[in-house]
């Protein structure tokens, strides 16, 4: 069942006396940056409310003043008609109010039970209230299908039960309002759709939930009413009923916006990357690929689908150099790549690889460096960017970014600025930038519009679709299907560190792909 | 080697780890929480000179009128060595909280304050000392009431008959200045609270990740504070014992002598939990008591050097490190600064 | 995007900073009951009111400049190296046996073998620390504080076995002969017609300004500083760039543990002109403060050397004309100066920041 | 002109209880008796040797006395640029015209209390705890050691050294635990020569039944009746004479060596240890002094050759 159908029924509580939240006038400045200006906006007890609007657009600011993360410069805060205090984050919930945040906090080395139980104890005794919470637990989960083990380790899970870790720890505090910040960035579509529904139940049940999202099929799905912010103004509030995606895109970016991706047939030419009986233990010694085969062909996006955790990133990092495999073999160009741990993400550069990493915070960017350190990051040791054997061609390195900065339309134009003060979407840019720019045979990409405004995503998917059309290959690795089905020449879906299948985007659909990702072939099911 | 000798060699190990169990203790409390801590070396050396300070001066007998020089005290009997443990804790919890100023509320750099720290101490003492009792920044040797002397556990003697663990108990268990006993116990007490207790929860919580507390609505600031203070008491204690609870009968200058980076090295090597803390600070007893007691080693062909038997403890805790430690994680958030806004 | 003017950041907050540390001191002396405008003014004049004050002011100095550099050097590859103290210490037997091998020669053939002694013996010292690191993930901070023990009783039984003079108490080397004596600022003042009071700085002090120019082109314009800083903001992502954690690890501990190790040159050979025990006397430690204060930056580690140095020179002075003011004032001053200027230095910047943030959103409203 | 001695003490300060305390004693006494000031330094760090040197003789200070072998190269050079000053340095030897170096035969000294350890040691077996492994110390221990054996061949000679860093001359808790080794392996007589730590020595002894000897100052005040003697080392007088010397215009130049015939070195014997030296004790001690300066005995200096006849 798709959110769309479930959504057709709309709630039926009665019209509430007063809004359960209204916020007026808030504002908000983190130092010289005004995150947050004048911002006023209501939202009906029992309804879903969406926000939208680009990366720094302040959402995330105005979500924390609400639940006591930061405090207002400005403003009053009713909750439920109430005006309230809300000064810290035990204000807010006493106040009933729960969020899930964006970057998740949660302790990653404690249990789920632990987490729950945090701040929510019942007395200086951990023993009575981890028992007490367990059953609540217990009880929560039946009633919202939220199942975790209440045992397991944060780091263990998958970032999907790890929400619902959130979610759980809002609920177990009796939360009426609930806060999600870019819920789905992290989810797979079927991980999603669970997710909307245990949000229908919750509206069902009366509660009131403001949901940020830059994915527009989701703002239409599920909410009720949508607001835009830009800049950090509030610029619209709209019945999600009366508007349409384009409107809101429109409204959020403040031009026309392409949302879908617009390319050529491929042009599909020689294997360039033959990958045959793959295999990758990580340190903790766990098998993460057990035999993968793949043909990578020139001018083609080969899209690879599959619920995190079944050794999409485990792909890219052998094939990008970074880990060692412990069997099997990669041929580039007929030339067998170095899979040892002597081999390093250097060499594969020079042998034509490039690689988007899954992770940009982590891996991709180093996020004190200014913008033209990044621009060159990786291949800061090819010979454009020396003065000398030891001296680096700082002015070269700089022109360079700038170049990029230009082309790649990366805002604000400034290669001074440090990683950490550009947008989300702007760092991939400039991630991406670099690996295309370094003109390689191959391109690995993981997850490259992962919190990224819709007019960045326009931009990325352009990005790689041209890199394809100029004859190269491009190793897709996404957990957004509609991602991955919008771009990609051919899907393969892993499973539990294989292949489960291979499809043409245009012989397939969500439904088929989602099974195989589930480890189950529908056709091999029939035959 | 006899088992009398192996014993007194335990013995030496337990007088030993205790300063430094105590302040790797403290530095377990406040790393767990996120504030690093290489003052502890100062908050030692602070507290070992106020408890001598003021044990000797709450000890000596009331003077009427003093002749310049002479030290009027309070006259107290078993009270003043009380008094002093409780002064030594005073001071470091001030040290204390001066480190929890600085990196906590002004959110600095923590390294610094710590070294900063270590500096204050061994510059205020002697400078405090000296304009008390005018000789060169050391306190007036303790006796009788002013220090602490071995405990006779019940039926030491009695047990001491019972083959092995008989003279363990007498000769090892037994005897010990009762800081020892408390250095002892606060490591179950520690193990106890950090795992079983709301406060412990919330304590390695805000070490790890200071965002989940906040927003779970408990204050990291307030969780710092008391985790620092913790350390500032542990820290008192350990260094009561050094002024009052060894041969040591007094404060002299500098006189923690780099213990505060062996607990350090301790919590470390322990990975920041309270038993193997424990552990590690015995092994390091151990190896200082074996460093120290077979100093001239006749191995036959040349005598070992005293320099190499001095050394054996710091290259042993190098050696055991690389092979059996593996990497040691520290807390999370550990030496962060919680910033929400910048 | 930066609130307050860059001045502020790097000149008036530090210099208010200062200030604090000097008033807090101010009251400690007043505590001891001497006059602190007095001692202050002992403290400046007697470190930086004659050429005999500031030559050994610069001397401090020159030392403090190569543990800080050891320290900021390691610093931004995230590496905490405390090991100074043991690195300097060892490489003073670098130093020693160079300069008592060749004393008979000529300064210009020692100076640069015993620099290239003292950076061996230092690195070495170093090396043990980061290859356990880079391998066996020993933590850097304890492995370097056992070096400096185990570096202590290294010295010892270097001294006492082999280059103690023979029929002497003392745990010193034999004194260096005229062939290894470098030239002091004084000598080298008086080869352009200067006449300086004899101090013990010496061209070491140039050494160290080198150091530091070299140091600020490895970390900022070098391809291997490049990949230092990076392997120290994110080992992660130094490694998704193809960087190599062993290899940096371990260079840059060898560069650390050398520039600890130039010390030698200024104290053994510059000023002691033989080996003794405790050559070092805490400068490994007093780096750490210089690196820390300086921002691990070479301007701001000299400018922090400076500052030390002064405190030093000017503290002895200040024990030399007051007797009252015991040598431990010092001490706490350094503490109050590294307390302000370190840890509690948001103290003044926060308010700072608020002003000049006022002020802007004044002009901008005009 | 005017009379303006001062003096310089070594790392460790003026009240380390010890040696530099000696130096500073001596001085007060002549302050007391003269009614005559002098100014004083406490060495901070090698680099200061020089200068306080060179700032006292700037200042026409005039004599000034600095204490400790460690001063040796710094009075060297400076004492060369001030001719005109007396300069007087304890436990090294200079060979300059306006410097008197005044050395000690310690090992002297340190025999009587070897023997005087022997002999009330009821195990036959003593205990020495040194500062640092350096010659100086050696040359302590091993005096002792020969009086120890001088009266008790068998006797057995627990050494140790407190550590190997500047913290080994101030750490008396590493000072009692090792005096506390010493006895629980049967020493019940130990022996300091550690400068602070040996406050813990001395303490040990005491809590333990041992019984301790002091070093350099009379240290038998610290534990009435525990401490069975202090090996006496004048440093006191050598200061003291300095200045009077050069008050009466009798400075001389030149090495003077002080043991136990110029009473240099020596053993204290005062109210609070006279009932632990027995008659027989004291002549056996005086004897053997006797024979010492006489020649008879000859007690070997370790600095000599770098060597111990007996261990
Ligand atoms: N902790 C902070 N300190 C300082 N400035 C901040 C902080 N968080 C956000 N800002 C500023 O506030 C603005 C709004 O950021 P916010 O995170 O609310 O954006 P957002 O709309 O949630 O973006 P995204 O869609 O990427 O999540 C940013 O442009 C940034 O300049
Ligand atoms: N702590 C901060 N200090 C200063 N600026 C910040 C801070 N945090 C965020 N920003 C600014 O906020 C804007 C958006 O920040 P945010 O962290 O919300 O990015 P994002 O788009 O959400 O990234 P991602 O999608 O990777 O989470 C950026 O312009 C960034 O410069
Ligand atoms: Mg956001
Ligand atoms: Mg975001």
């Amino acid at each position: 069942m798709s959110v769309a159908e479930k959504t057709a029924g709309q709630p039926e509580t009665a019209a509430p006396s007063a809004p359960a939240i209204e916020l007026i006038g808030i504002s908000k400045a983190f130092g010289p940056v005004q995150a947050n200006k004048d911002i006023s906006m209501q939202v009906a007890r029992g309804t879903i409310h969406g926000i939208v609007g680009e990366n720094g657009a302040g959402k995330s600011t105005l979500m924390s003043i609400l639940y006591g993360f930061y405090r207002a410069d400005k403003g009053e805060i009713r909750i439920g008609g109430v005006p309230t205090q809300i000064h810290n984050s035990d204000d807010a919930i006493r106040a009933g109010i729960g969020m899930v945040h964006q970057h998740f906090m949660l302790v990653q080395n404690f249990t789920v039970l632990e987490n729950v139980v945090l701040g929510a104890e019942d007395g200086a005794l951990l023993k009575p209230s981890l028992a007490k919470a367990r059953k609540l637990l217990t009880e929560l989960a039946h009633e919202y299908e939220l199942e975790v083990d209440p045992d397991a380790v944060i780091h263990d899970l998958a970032v999907g039960f790890q929400q619902r870790v959130e979610i759980l720890k809002a609920l177990y505090r009796h939360a009426d309002i609930l806060i999600l910040d870019e819920p789905t960035g992290v989810l797979t579509p079927a991980e999603a759709d669970h997710l909307f529904r245990i949000l229908e139940g919750l509206r069902r049940e009366g509660k009131t939930i403001i949901l940020i999202t830059h994915k527009l099929r989701e703002i239409m799905a599920i909410t009720d009413t949508v607001s835009v912010m830009r800049r950090g103004e509030m610029t619209a509030t709209v019945k999600t009923a009366d508007t349409s995606p384009a409107e809101l895109a429109e409204l959020m970016v403040g031009r026309q916006v392409l949302l879908r991706v617009d390319k050529k047939p491929a042009q599909v030419g020689q294997t360039l990357m033959q990958i045959r009986g793959l295999r990758v233990t990580d340190r903790d010694g766990i098998e993460r690929l057990k035999g993968i085969d793949l043909d990578l062909r020139a001018g083609e996006i080969l899209g690879v689908a599959g619920v995190a955790g079944n050794g999409q990133s485990a792909l890219l990092e052998v094939l990008g150099g970074i880990t060692a495999a412990s069997g099997g073999s990669v041929t580039l160009n007929g030339q067998a790549l170095d899979l040892t741990a002597h081999a390093d993400a250097g060499e594969r550069r020079e042998q034509g690889i490039a690689h988007v990493p899954e992770d940009r915070h982590r891996l991709g960017l180093i996020m004190s460096f200014s913008e033209w350190e990044n621009s060159c990051f990786g291949y800061h040791d090819r010979p454009q960017y020396q003065k000398s054997r030891l001296l680096m061609d700082r002015r070269a390195m700089r022109d360079d970014a700038r170049e990029k900065i230009e082309k790649y339309d990366i805002r604000p134009p400034s290669c001074d600025l440090a990683a950490a003060n550009f947008s989300g979407g702007n760092q991939q840019k400039i991630v991406i930038a670099r690996e295309v720019e370094s003109d390689p045979d191959v391109l690995l990409v993981g997850q490259p519009t992962r919190g990224v405004d819709i007019g960045a995503i326009e931009f990325i998917h352009n990005e790689i679709v041209h890199l394809r059309d100029q004859g190269k290959a491009v190793l897709l690795v996404s957990v957004e299907l509609d991602e991955i089905l919008g771009l990609s020449d051919r899907i393969v879906v892993m499973f539990d560190g294989r292949i489960s299948g291979e499809r043409l985007p245009s012989e397939t659909d969500q439904n088929e792909l989602g099974l195989l990702m589930a480890g189950i072939d529908p056709k091999e099911g029939a035959a | 080697m006899d088992l009398a000798e192996l014993f007194q060699l335990f013995d030496s190990t337990l007088r030993n780890a205790t300063p430094l169990l105590l302040a790797c203790l403290a530095g377990l409390f406040s790393e767990r929480s996120g504030i690093f801590d290489i003052g502890l070396e100062g908050k030692m050396l602070a507290a070992a000179f106020a408890a001598a300070a003021v044990a000797a001066w709450a000890a000596a007998p009331y003077v009427a009128d003093p002749f310049p020089g002479q030290l009027s005290g309070l006259g107290l009997g078993w009270t003043a060595a009380i008094l002093g443990v409780l002064a030594g804790i005073f001071a470091s919890i001030l040290m204390a909280l001066l480190h929890g100023f600085a990196s906590i509320t002004l959110r600095g750099n923590q390294l610094i304050s710590g070294v900063a720290i270590n500096f204050l101490a061994a510059g205020a003492t002697v400078l405090i000392g000296e304009s008390l009792f005018s000789m060169g920044g050391q306190t007036p040797q303790l006796s009788g009431n002013a220090r602490f002397s071995g405990l006779d556990l019940p039926l030491a003697e009695t047990l001491g008959g019972i083959p092995i663990l008989g003279p363990l108990y007498r000769d090892v268990i037994s005897g010990q200045v009762i800081l020892v006993y408390v250095a002892l116990l606060a490591v179950p007490l520690t193990a106890w609270v950090l795992f079983n207790t709301r406060f412990g929860l919330r304590l390695r919580a805000v070490g790890e990740n200071p965002g989940a507390v906040d927003t779970a609505g408990v204050s990291v600031v307030r969780m710092r504070y008391s985790a620092v203070l913790i350390a500032g008491i542990l820290c008192g204690i350990a260094g009561a014992y050094l002024s009052m609870g060894t041969s040591a009968a007094g404060f002299v200058k500098d006189m923690t002598a780099g213990r505060g980076f062996i607990a350090l090295a301790a919590l470390i090597f322990a990975k920041w939990r309270p038993y193997p803390a424990l552990g590690a600070c015995l092994l390091f007893g151990l190896l200082e008591a074996i460093g120290s007691k077979y100093q001239n080693v006749d191995i036959g062909l040349f005598v070992i050097p005293v320099q190499f038997m001095q050394a054996l403890p710091y290259i042993l805790t190098v050696v055991i490190l690389a092979g059996f430690i593996g990497k040691a994680i520290p807390p999370k958030a550990g030496g962060v600064p919680y910033v929400k806004e910048r | 995007m930066k609130s307050m003017p860059r001045w502020v950041d790097l000149f008036l907050i530090p210099a208010i900073n200062v200030f604090l540390a000097f008033l807090v001191a101010g009251l400690v002396v007043m505590f001891i009951g001497e006059d602190p405008l007095h001692a202050m003014r002992i403290m400046i004049q007697g470190s930086l009111g004659s050429d005999y004050g500031i030559g050994y002011t610069l001397f401090y100095t020159t030392s403090f400049i190569f543990t800080g550099l050891c320290v900021a050097v390691a610093f931004h590859a995230s590496i905490f190296n405390i090991g100074g103290e043991g690195q300097a210490g060892v490489a003073g037997i670098g130093v020693a046996i160079v300069a008592l091998t060749l004393d008979q020669t000529h300064w210009l053939l020692v100076l640069p073998l015993a620099v290239l002694g003292a950076g061996l013996f230092g690195a070495a010292w170093a090396a043990v620390p980061a290859y356990l690191n880079a391998k066996r993930g020993s933590h850097i901070v304890i492995t370097t504080i056992m070096f400096n023990y185990i570096a202590a009783a290294l010295l010892i039984y270097v001294l006492n076995t082999y280059l103690k003079v023979p029929g002497s108490m003392a745990p010193e080397s034999r004194r260096f002969a005229g062939g290894a004596h470098i030239p002091r600022l004084d000598q080298m003042a008086e080869w352009i017609g200067l006449e300086l009071t004899r101090t013990p700085a010496n061209i070491s002090l140039f050494l160290a300004l080198l150091a530091c120019l070299l140091v600020w082109l490895l970390i900022w314009r070098t391809r291997f500083g490049y990949e230092l800083r990076a392997f120290g903001f994110s080992e992660p992502a130094a490694v998704y760039a193809g960087m190599a954690p062993f290899r940096i690890i371990m260079i840059t501990m060898l560069i650390s543990g050398a520039l600890a190790g130039m010390m030698a040159i200024n104290v053994v050979l510059g000023e002691l002109q033989r080996l003794n025990l405790d050559s070092v006397q805490g400068a490994g430690f007093v780096g750490i403060a210089v690196a820390l204060m300086g921002r691990s930056h070479p301007v701001g580690v000299i400018l922090a050397a400076l500052l030390f140095g002064v405190l030093y020179q000017g503290g002895a002075e200040l024990a030399f004309e007051i007797p009252a003011i015991p040598s431990q004032m010092i001490l706490t001053i350094q503490a109050l100066v590294i307390l302000f200027t370190g840890s509690l230095e948001n103290m003044v910047r926060f308010p700072m920041e608020r002003l000049f943030l006022f002020l802007r959103l004044r002009k901008e409203a005009r | 002109q005017d009379f303006k001695p001062a003096v310089i003490f070594d790392l460790g300060g003026k009240f380390d209880r010890s040696f530099n305390q000696a130096s500073f004693e001596g001085a007060e006494r002549f302050k007391e008796e003269f009614g005559v000031d002098y100014r004083e330094f406490e060495i901070q760090s090698d680099a200061q040797r020089e200068q306080a040197l060179r700032r006292f003789a700037q200042q026409g200070n005039n004599p000034i006395v600095v204490a400790g072998f460690a001063q040796a190269s710094a009075m060297e050079a400076v004492a060369a640029e001030f001719p005109d000053t007396d300069f007087t340095i304890i436990d090294a030897v200079i060979d300059l015209p306006n410097v008197r170096s005044v050395v000690f035969k310690e090992h002297e000294g340190s025999y009587l209390v070897g023997m005087l350890a022997a002999m009330a040691s009821e195990s036959g077996t003593v205990g020495f705890v040194g500062g640092m492994d350096i010659g100086l110390i050696r040359k302590f221990a091993c005096g002792y050691v020969q009086g120890v054996k001088a009266v008790n061949p068998d006797a057995t000679v627990i050494q140790n050294m407190t550590g190997t860093t500047g913290a080994a001359w101030n750490d008396p808790v590493k000072g009692g635990e090792l005096a506390r080794n010493q006895i629980d392996q049967g020493a019940d007589v130990v022996y300091h020569a550690a400068g602070g730590t040996g406050r813990g020595v001395l303490q040990a002894a005491a809590d333990n039944g041992a019984l301790g000897i002091g070093v350099d100052s009379n240290q038998n005040y610290l534990h009435p009746g525990e401490v069975l003697t202090s090996m006496l080392k004048r440093v006191d007088v050598a200061v003291y004479d300095a200045f009077k010397d050069a008050q009466d215009g009798n400075f001389s130049a030149g090495v003077q060596v002080l043991g136990l015939a110029e009473n240099g070195v020596g053993y204290a014997v005062d109210e609070n240890n006279e009932d632990l030296l027995t008659d027989e004790m004291k002549t056996a001690v005086e004897d053997a002094k006797a024979k010492i300066i006489s020649g008879e005995i000859e007690v070997h200096d370790y600095t000599t050759d770098d060597s111990c006849p007996v261990s």
